[in-house]
């Protein structure tokens, strides 16, 4: 069966070249500033994640953040990013766009194998490109990623030419991607059941056991010597083995991580994050996802919302600031800007965003909900004003429902009916599929601006083969989308921000979407855990150089 | 002799193997009043004391007493307590754990629940062994099976591992009884050995018990019943409201019984007592029936303190009116069987005839499994015939259906052995005497429903105002449910609820097994003035003979099913035919 | 699940061995029982009356407060105040349970009454498909009603209730085979009584007299099942004032704001150990009336 | 009734259990299969990952024709018997893996837990209705109180009130399921204790019963200790109706186990069925429905197996 569409947090590269946006705080220890004594060789190091477990290991089928997650533990890909967010080599040790910026060179290292023992070459290349564009995959988020390329060419056995129909500014952190990393062509002809249980790749790590519902077993992979440009030493990891473990209840995962049964977990949450940070015994990672603000999209294609003001009025009747403040204890900021903090080029508004109820009455008046029915809601014509907003459960953090909670209710006072439907994913898909919805909080991650030509070019309105769609909020601005496809073509820097700039404030200004914070990607690990860092591509964790200092 | 304290009449010298003077034992506060006040006595070895009383009398709280058993929260003081010697007042829970079973021995009732059901009943017997010896198991199971011989139960090897569910009731009687004696004590207390038990039984049991007082052993025989004890009993102790108030050689005491409680319960033996002849004491005047059977015993004794000391005979019975048959109640070749788990047929009731004559009495007898309470039910219709007719009143009964047989239903009153178990839990005694009389009255001829079911209808009260009074029940039970009142009471309340559609006929399923010998007397009393006031005709089924023979003008005897025998009571009585009737009679337990 | 025909066994059960040891005095925990039940029942029909707040209101400002004297059971991560919603949520919950009582008490009735009345080929079919029922053992029933009708309150009630009944049908046989044999029943026909009235006046009254216990215990039991359900993201969803829901939103916070779960899943325990102290003492109290 | 009665040949009677038990297990094949036909939706688009998927028709029908649910009613009704005869329970719509193998690997997981915890709340029941019936009215309310309390105790409130107590507070124990035997004391503790209540109400009366009764005091008199009356008596009388109860208990015990493998992230037959219900995988749901009525059935027979061990009284009936 395929995948169900880009689940959790899909992402999609872009080509700017952002200045680095991820943010390493807490007391991480930093790839170039390593910790105290010499690193261990040896250990087992035990990750309990809070996201779902995947259907797949192959990134490249469907494409969400837990198959991120597990991917980069023992897959790699062409190309990576430092933290000032410029694009560094990995399995690619150069790169070239042409003159027309039609088409792109990779000079590839002649010195990686697979795991099962065949090379890395651009025939591999080649077969990895063809697998993510073909349609039997289920690929969405590679897909997407890669939908300017037109073909590949082997130049030589090190390098590998692609074409593109047009020019395409964020084909490299497309490629930095975990979805788009790169699998042996003999482990992805196995076919795609046996592909999925153990994808074959050149990482630190090869896959050793999938106990479903248990735990993934990663051991040490011995010749392994391909790390990226900015790895804190060179040959393979230090740590024996990795257990992964899925452990869904967040304070199961906490209290194992402060009883020492596990040594990192993520998807944190704010109390424990809090808690952690007071005292010495866990440390404390933060890194945001890059791409898209967490935010509400409010469907301007019909219902209540297809008029800006109501748009406006819903906006300003919603007191998020109270909500981010008491449910993310600060370990979140209010956001005003349809990026992530970690895009250079994001643009923040935070007077449009301001909680304001009388102004949002105001509004709600001059568009003709005037009338008040008995609860106290707004009525135009008899009819309520109502706010569909159907909730994945699966993809929103329990502090996020709380949040809609309190949206609700704040937004009850202005008058509006906000009627939250938690679902299952499938039926949440079904619910955006068929258009039952006002509004909808959808979280995407990618690196740089160009999500906001898959969140808000009208294109995004029809479905992509996986059936998904991003363009939630069913924006349909021809000025808009102009502005959008200029800037992906676009290679000049100043340029290309000013395009961005003038693009996000017409998404802003037009009420499209109610911003409320990053993406939160919170790691917790145990005092004993050296070295671990997020990669600064999708901000998943990389174990490469951790050890265990115990 | 004097009557305290009760000295052996006769006995080797040495201490005697039981003594007790002044035994008080209580419960509760301490301010409470003690169950047994200040009783003395003594037994010797090779001798047979019984202790003889009604149910509360503080007998049961003795024996228990005397193996250090009277429970936690029992006061127990004495001047003396003395097994063979050694006194036991006083002694820790260790050292009476050493004595029970090696000193003395204890053997209660219904050895169907006294021995674990669970347990075969050999490890049962070895119990006694493993906790007082060092045999080893082998040496163990060989003393079981000398042990299983000893009281007469051959096959030790099969029963031994058998459990007491699987047992006769006198043969895990026998294996309850070896494993008391398994030590040999030189104290046996048997209480209640053989209630429960059919005469014949009872009779191989006594005799058991018998042997092994022969044998040396001193015994202690406790009981309700005068005639069961004074076949084995050398002298007896009359207990009432905890005290010892008579006491004496067994046929001195029997012979002439001085303390009116002892009198009372000489008079309520029925065995030999001729038919129609009071057993209880006159009751006291006025309907206010005393509440519990203890006070009832008490009031007896009271009035019979006044009264003639032995049984007196009654006025002859009422003619009975001349309307309708003389046969009330017919069966004809009457056949019922089951069929067994194992699929073969059992036949509970093989060719069964017999004829009730109006205003008379037929009592059929027979022991447990003999097909009786089946004869019952078929004569209620509570279950068709295989072959075979009951006609009533000279109509079809079995033969026709529920349907046609309902009006018939009225004539025929039925008493039942378990009389809580026959009323409806939810029904205080109003109300079940109020739905009987119902059916009694008139019909409202709109609804065909009875006409006195109001709860206020006056009539209906008055109706159920005489019944009461016809039982002898205050009417301050009136609001109490069956669960709250004595055997006794429930039983008269069931007599009120059969004659409440003043029937011809009365069924009477072991109306008197569940009572003690006391009130066992009133309720006989009850029906035999019933019968006469009323010209009841009865069927009287009972497994004790004594009992029958008190109240019957016939008498059938069942075994296996069948009627062996059938006559005129008196010459029934007089000139048994059939060897089974004889062995019945024999076994039967009278006054000497 | 059988939880029911289990606590009823334990009440009925000990009306069959006519076990009359007990006093008839209320005992303190009865009295306790009564109270609490009182309070539960209040706070189901007039909860403004018990807590006079409104339960969504959320004050963000306050969130997280640990119990105190405004708070007396602390306050949620939205700053709604968990006293105020503990006490609304009683409604939701004691419905929840009461309806699945109902479901399967109905259901149960229906079967066990023609199972027990009609006998024959009627009893042979019922009884084999209870057996089968009973092959869904504990929660599995409801978790096959929610897979087909998905997610939901008032699935999970109907779940509830369905997966109780096989428990109730059994009971209600069983308990009508003994009064139809019970000697009272033939007395009754001895005295020339006929089936109908039978029926009507001894039969039907002493079969159905325990529902009452019955359904006394089983609403103790639907509410912890039902909660349940509501706990595994199956049955009511937040932010409705559900306990089980309540329960479930608070075991985010379990390590930080442990007065989250404690009070509503406190209340949880309360309702059931009340329901079966209340469905004992009932039982007690028909038996020795 | 005197005479022994004549048992039932064990053969016949085994066969007859056997045949009841094939009977069940094909109602409750049928019922299943019935009732999910129930589902709103097209199967087919369920397998493609639901409503959300908008699958194309060619994949659809591709779908309907690998699942044969393009077949008639009952021609599906009995491949899907002769599938279930032959023990293939179908394949996942969500794990894309074979459900007969799956759940297998799920059920031993389980049935450590449930083994347990029946053996520990046997434990903590015994102990307890032993102790408070050896006299004192205090201790037989506190008892009885306490088996009140626990049977009520709902699974996923106590295993909470266990990770915060024994993980947090007192650090003393893992709050997930390790592979230790450390981290099975709590999952095992959570679906003990209310077992236990419940075996402690239904032990205390008979216990009390026998303590009382007859046989007791006849061993009394014979020089028994009280310790011995317990546990050579009046024990086992008291474990009969308990033992009988064992299909409800291995009920209950799947019922907990769905919620204590969730919160302590253990794998398991009850997780897999969770996460199945909630993502509608149904092959796998219907996999684990019918694992465990085999499992029921086969506790039934074993408790009736124990029952006429501990209870000989009813190899007579």
């Amino acid at each position: 069966m395929n995948t169900p569409a880009p689940t959790r947090r899909a992402l999609v590269a872009v080509a700017a070249l952002a200045v680095a946006g991820l943010v390493l705080t807490g007391c991480t220890a930093e790839p170039d500033a390593p910790a105290t004594g010499k690193p261990v060789v040896g250990g087992t190091l035990t990750y309990a994640s809070g996201d779902a477990e995947p259907d797949c290991l192959d990134p490249h089928v469907g494409g969400n953040y837990p198959q991120a997650l597990t991917g980069t533990q023992f897959l790699e890909s062409l190309v990576s990013r430092d933290t000032t967010g410029t694009i560094i080599p990995w399995l690619a040790s150069e790169w070239s766009e042409s003159d027309d910026g039609l088409a792109w060179e990779f000079t590839l290292r002649d010195d990686v194998y697979f795991s099962d023992g065949s090379p890395f070459d651009a025939a591999a290349v080649q077969a990895n490109i063809a697998h993510l564009q073909d349609p039997a995959t289920g690929s969405s988020t590679g897909y997407l990623a890669l939908q300017k390329v037109t073909g590949t060419e082997a130049v030589s056995a090190t390098v590998v030419r692609l074409t593109l129909a047009e020019p395409d500014s964020a084909l490299l952190e497309s490629l930095s991607q975990p979805w788009l990393a790169m699998e042996s062509p003999e482990g992805l002809a196995r076919g795609m059941e046996e592909n999925c249980a153990a994808p074959v790749g050149t990482g630190p790590f090869v896959i050793k056991d999938w106990v479903k519902q248990d735990a993934i077993t990663f051991v040490r992979n011995d010749t392994y010597d391909s790390p990226p440009a900015d790895a804190g030493h060179e040959g393979p990891a230090y740590l024996e083995k990795i257990v992964w473990r899925f452990i869904p209840e967040s304070a199961s995962r906490y209290a194992a991580l402060q009883a020492g049964e596990v040594d990192v977990i993520d998807n944190a949450q704010p109390d424990t994050i809090v808690q952690a940070d007071k005292g010495d015994s866990i440390q404390h990672l933060d890194a945001p996802r890059p791409g898209a603000a967490n935010r509400i999209e409010l469907n301007s294609g019909t219902g209540p919302f297809t008029d800006p003001k109501v748009r406006e009025a819903f906006i300003r009747s919603a007191n998020v600031d109270d909500g981010v403040a008491s449910l993310f204890q600060g370990t979140a900021k209010r956001s005003s800007s349809a990026l992530s903090s970690a895009e250079a080029l994001g643009v923040s508004r935070p007077k449009l965003f301001e909680y304001d109820p009388k102004a949002a009455g105001k509004l709600l008046d001059s568009a003709g909900w005037s009338e008040t029915d008995a609860d106290g809601y707004r009525t135009r014509d008899g009819k309520r004003l109502t706010v569909r907003f159907p909730v994945s459960t699966n993809q929103s953090i329990p502090a996020e429902q709380s949040l809609f909670e309190q949206i609700q209710a704040t937004a009850k006072e202005t008058g509006f009916d906000v009627k939250i439907t938690p679902m299952d994913l499938s039926s949440w898909y079904g619910a955006l599929g068929s258009g039952d919805y006002d509004a909808v909080s959808a979280p995407y991650t990618k690196v740089g601006p160009d999500v906001l030509r898959i969140l808000y070019h009208s294109d995004g309105i029809t479905p992509a083969p996986s059936g998904y769609f991003a363009n939630h909020a069913q924006v349909n601005d021809p000025t808009l989308d102009e502005l959008l496809t200029e800037a992906g073509r676009e290679s000049d820097a100043g340029k290309r921000k000013a395009l961005y700039t003038e693009a996000q404030d017409r998404i802003l200004e037009g009420f499209y979407v109610l911003p409320l914070y990053d993406q939160q990607n919170h790691y917790l690990l145990g005092a004993d855990v050296e070295g671990a860092r997020a990669l600064p591509t999708v901000s998943t964790p990389t174990f490469y150089d951790a050890w265990l200092s115990r | 002799m004097s009557a305290h304290p009760v000295t052996p009449a006769a006995g080797p010298a040495g201490p005697p193997a039981l003594r007790v003077r002044n035994l008080s034992v209580g419960f509760g506060r301490s301010g409470a009043d003690p169950v047994v006040s200040g009783i003395s006595f003594e037994v010797a070895a090779g001798e047979c004391l019984a202790i003889v009383g009604e149910s509360g009398s503080g007998k049961s709280v003795t024996a228990r007493t005397l193996l250090g058993l009277a429970g936690a929260d029992a006061r127990v003081q004495a001047d003396e307590m003395s097994i063979a010697g050694a006194s036991v007042l006083a002694l820790s829970e260790a050292s009476w754990r050493r004595r029970r079973g090696r000193d003395v021995g204890l053997v209660l009732q219904d050895a169907l629940s006294s021995l674990d059901p669970l347990r075969p009943v050999g490890r049962e017997i070895a119990d006694s062994l493993r906790l007082h010896t060092t045999l080893a198991p082998a040496e163990r199971s060989s003393r079981v099976l000398e042990l299983l011989d000893s009281v007469g139960l051959p096959d030790g090897e099969l029963r031994s591992r058998q459990r007491s569910g699987e047992l006769s009731g006198g043969q895990r009687q026998r294996a309850l009884i070896a494993s008391a004696i398994a030590l040999d004590p030189p104290l046996l207390i048997a209480d209640e050995p053989t209630t429960a038990l059919d005469v014949t039984v009872q009779a191989q049991i006594l005799e058991l018990l018998e042997r092994i007082k022969r044998r040396g052993t001193a015994l202690i025989l406790i009981s309700h019943d005068l005639a069961v004890v004074s076949r084995i009993a050398d002298r007896v102790a009359v207990m009432s409201n905890g005290r010892i108030v008579e006491t004496g050689p067994t046929h001195e005491v029997l012979g002439r019984p001085r303390h009116a409680e002892t009198r009372a319960m000489v008079a309520a033996v029925p065995a030999g007592k001729p038919r129609g002849t009071l057993l209880a004491a006159p009751r006291a005047a006025g309907p206010a029936a005393p509440a519990t059977a203890a006070a009832a015993a008490a009031a007896a004794a009271a009035s019979a303190a006044t009264s003639a000391a032995t049984a007196t005979p009654r006025p002859a019975r009422a003619a009975a009116p001349d309307i309708g048959p003389a046969i009330v109640l017919e069966a004809t070749g009457l056949t019922k069987g089951f069929r067994m788990p194992g699929g073969t047929r059992l036949l509970a009731v093989d060719d069964v005839s017999f004829r009730l004559e109006r205003g008379t009495t037929l009592g059929i007898v027979g022991e447990s499994g003999s097909g009786k309470t089946t004869t019952a039910r078929l004569v209620l219709a509570l279950s068709a015939p295989d072959h075979g007719e009951v006609r009533v009143l000279g109509r079809p009964w079995s033969s026709v259906s529920e349907q046609d047989r309902r009006p018939l239903r009225t004539s025929v009153g039925a008493i039942y052995q378990d009389a809580l178990g026959s009323f409806d839990p939810r029904l205080s005694v109003r109300d079940i005497l109020r739905h009987a009389v119902a059916l009694d009255g008139p019909r409202r001829p709109d609804t065909g429903r009875p006409a006195l079911f109001g709860a206020h209808n006056g009539e209906a009260q008055a109706r159920v105002a005489e019944l009461l009074d016809r039982v002898r029940l205050s009417p301050a039970l009136l609001d109490r449910r069956p669960l709250e009142l004595s055997g006794g009471q429930r039983q008269r309340v069931g007599i009120a609820r059969a004659l409440a559609s003043r029937p011809q006929i009365l069924v009477c399923d072991e109306p008197v097994s569940a009572l003690d010998v006391g009130v066992q007397a009133q309720v006989l009393d009850l029906l035999d003035e019933l019968q006469r006031e009323l010209a009841l005709s009865l069927l009287f089924i009972s497994h004790d003979l004594g009992v029958v023979q008190h109240v019957s003008d016939r008498v059938a005897v069942m075994n296996e099913g069948r009627i062996v025998e059938q006559a005129d009571a008196p010459s029934f009585f007089a000139s048994p035919t059939h060897p089974y009737t004889r062995r019945l009679l024999s076994a039967v337990p009278r006054l000497p | 699940m059988s939880d029911l025909e289990l606590q009823a066994e334990l009440g009925l059960g000990a009306r069959r061995q006519g076990a009359t040891r007990r006093p008839r005095r209320i005992a303190v925990a009865e009295g306790l029982a009564g109270a609490v039940a009182l309070f539960l029942v209040l706070s189901a029909v007039m909860p403004q009356l018990v807590a006079p707040g409104d339960p969504l209101a959320i004050d963000p400002l306050q969130a997280f407060q640990p119990p105190s004297l405004p708070h007396w059971f602390g306050t949620d991560e939205s700053g709604r105040d968990l006293y105020t919603r503990v006490v609304h949520g009683t409604g939701n919950s004691l419905l929840i349970g009461v309806l699945a009582t109902t479901i399967g008490l109905g259901l149960g009735v229906l079967l066990g009454t023609l199972a027990g009345m009609l006998g024959g080929f009627v009893d042979f079919t019922v009884n084999r498909v209870l057996e089968v029922l009973f092959a869904f053992p504990g929660l599995l029933l409801a978790l096959l009603v929610i897979l087909i009708y998905g997610p939901g309150v008032a699935t999970a009630t109907i779940a509830v209730g369905l997966s109780t009944a096989p428990g109730y049908a059994r009971i209600i046989r069983a308990q009508l085979v003994q009064v139809r044999s019970s000697a009272f029943v033939e007395a009754a026909t001895v005295q020339g009584l006929t089936p109908r009235r039978i029926l009507a006046r001894h039969i039907l009254p002493n079969t159905l007299a325990p529902l009452l216990v019955l359904a006394t215990l089983g609403v103790g039991q639907a509410i912890v099942w039902a909660t349940a359900l509501s706990y595994l993201g199956l049955g009511a969803q937040p932010p409705a004032a559900e306990w089980g829901a309540m329960l479930s939103a608070g075991r985010t916070y379990i390590t930080s704001a442990w007065w989250m779960s404690f009070f509503p899943g406190l209340f949880i325990v309360l309702t059931a150990v009340t329901a079966t102290t209340l469905g004992r003492a009932i039982e007690r109290r028909m038996r020795h009336a | 009734m005197a005479e022994p009665v004549r048992r039932t040949p064990a053969l016949r009677r085994l066969a007859a259990r056997l045949g009841g038990a094939v009977f069940v297990l094909w109602a409750v094949a049928t019922l299943t299969f019935f009732a999910v036909r129930l589902i709103p939706g097209d199967p087919a688009e369920a397998i493609l990952g639901g409503p959300g998927s908008q699958a194309s028709a060619e994949a659809l029908a591709s779908v309907r024709a690998e699942y044969g649910l393009d077949q008639p009613i009952l021609v599906q009704y009995l491949a899907q018997l002769g599938r279930l005869a032959g023990g293939d329970l179908g394949r996942s719509y969500a794990l894309k893996l074979d459900v007969g193998p799956l759940v297998l690997s799920q059920l031993g997981g389980t049935l450590v837990l449930a083994g347990l915890a029946l053996a520990l709340a046997w434990l903590i029941a015994l102990a307890l209705a032993t102790w408070s019936t050896r006299g004192g009215r205090i201790a037989a309310r506190v008892g009885s109180g306490l088996e009140i309390v626990a049977a009520s105790l709902p699974h996923f409130w106590l295993a909470t009130a266990l990770i915060v107590l024994f993980s947090i507070w007192l650090g003393v124990l893992p709050p997930i399921s390790t592979p230790g035997p450390a981290g099975l004391v709590l999952p095992v503790l959570t679906l003990a204790l209310p077992l236990a209540g419940f075996l402690g109400q239904i032990i205390r009366e008979p216990l009390l019963t026998a303590l009382e009764s007859p046989f007791v005091l006849s061993a009394l008199a014979r020089g028994e200790s009280a310790r011995g009356v317990r546990w050579n008596h009046a024990i086992r009388h008291a474990a009969i109706p308990a033992i009988s109860l064992s299909g409800w208990a291995f009920g209950s015990l799947i019922s907990g186990a769905v919620v204590v493998e969730t919160v302590f992230a253990r794998p398991g037959l009850g997780r897999t069925l969770l996460n199945a219900v909630t993502v509608r995988d149904v092959p796998v749901v219907i996999g684990v429905v019918m694992v465990v009525a085999v499992a029921y059935i086969l506790m039934t027979l074993l408790t009736d197996a124990a029952t006429r061990i501990a209870d000989p009284r009813t190899r007579a009936r």
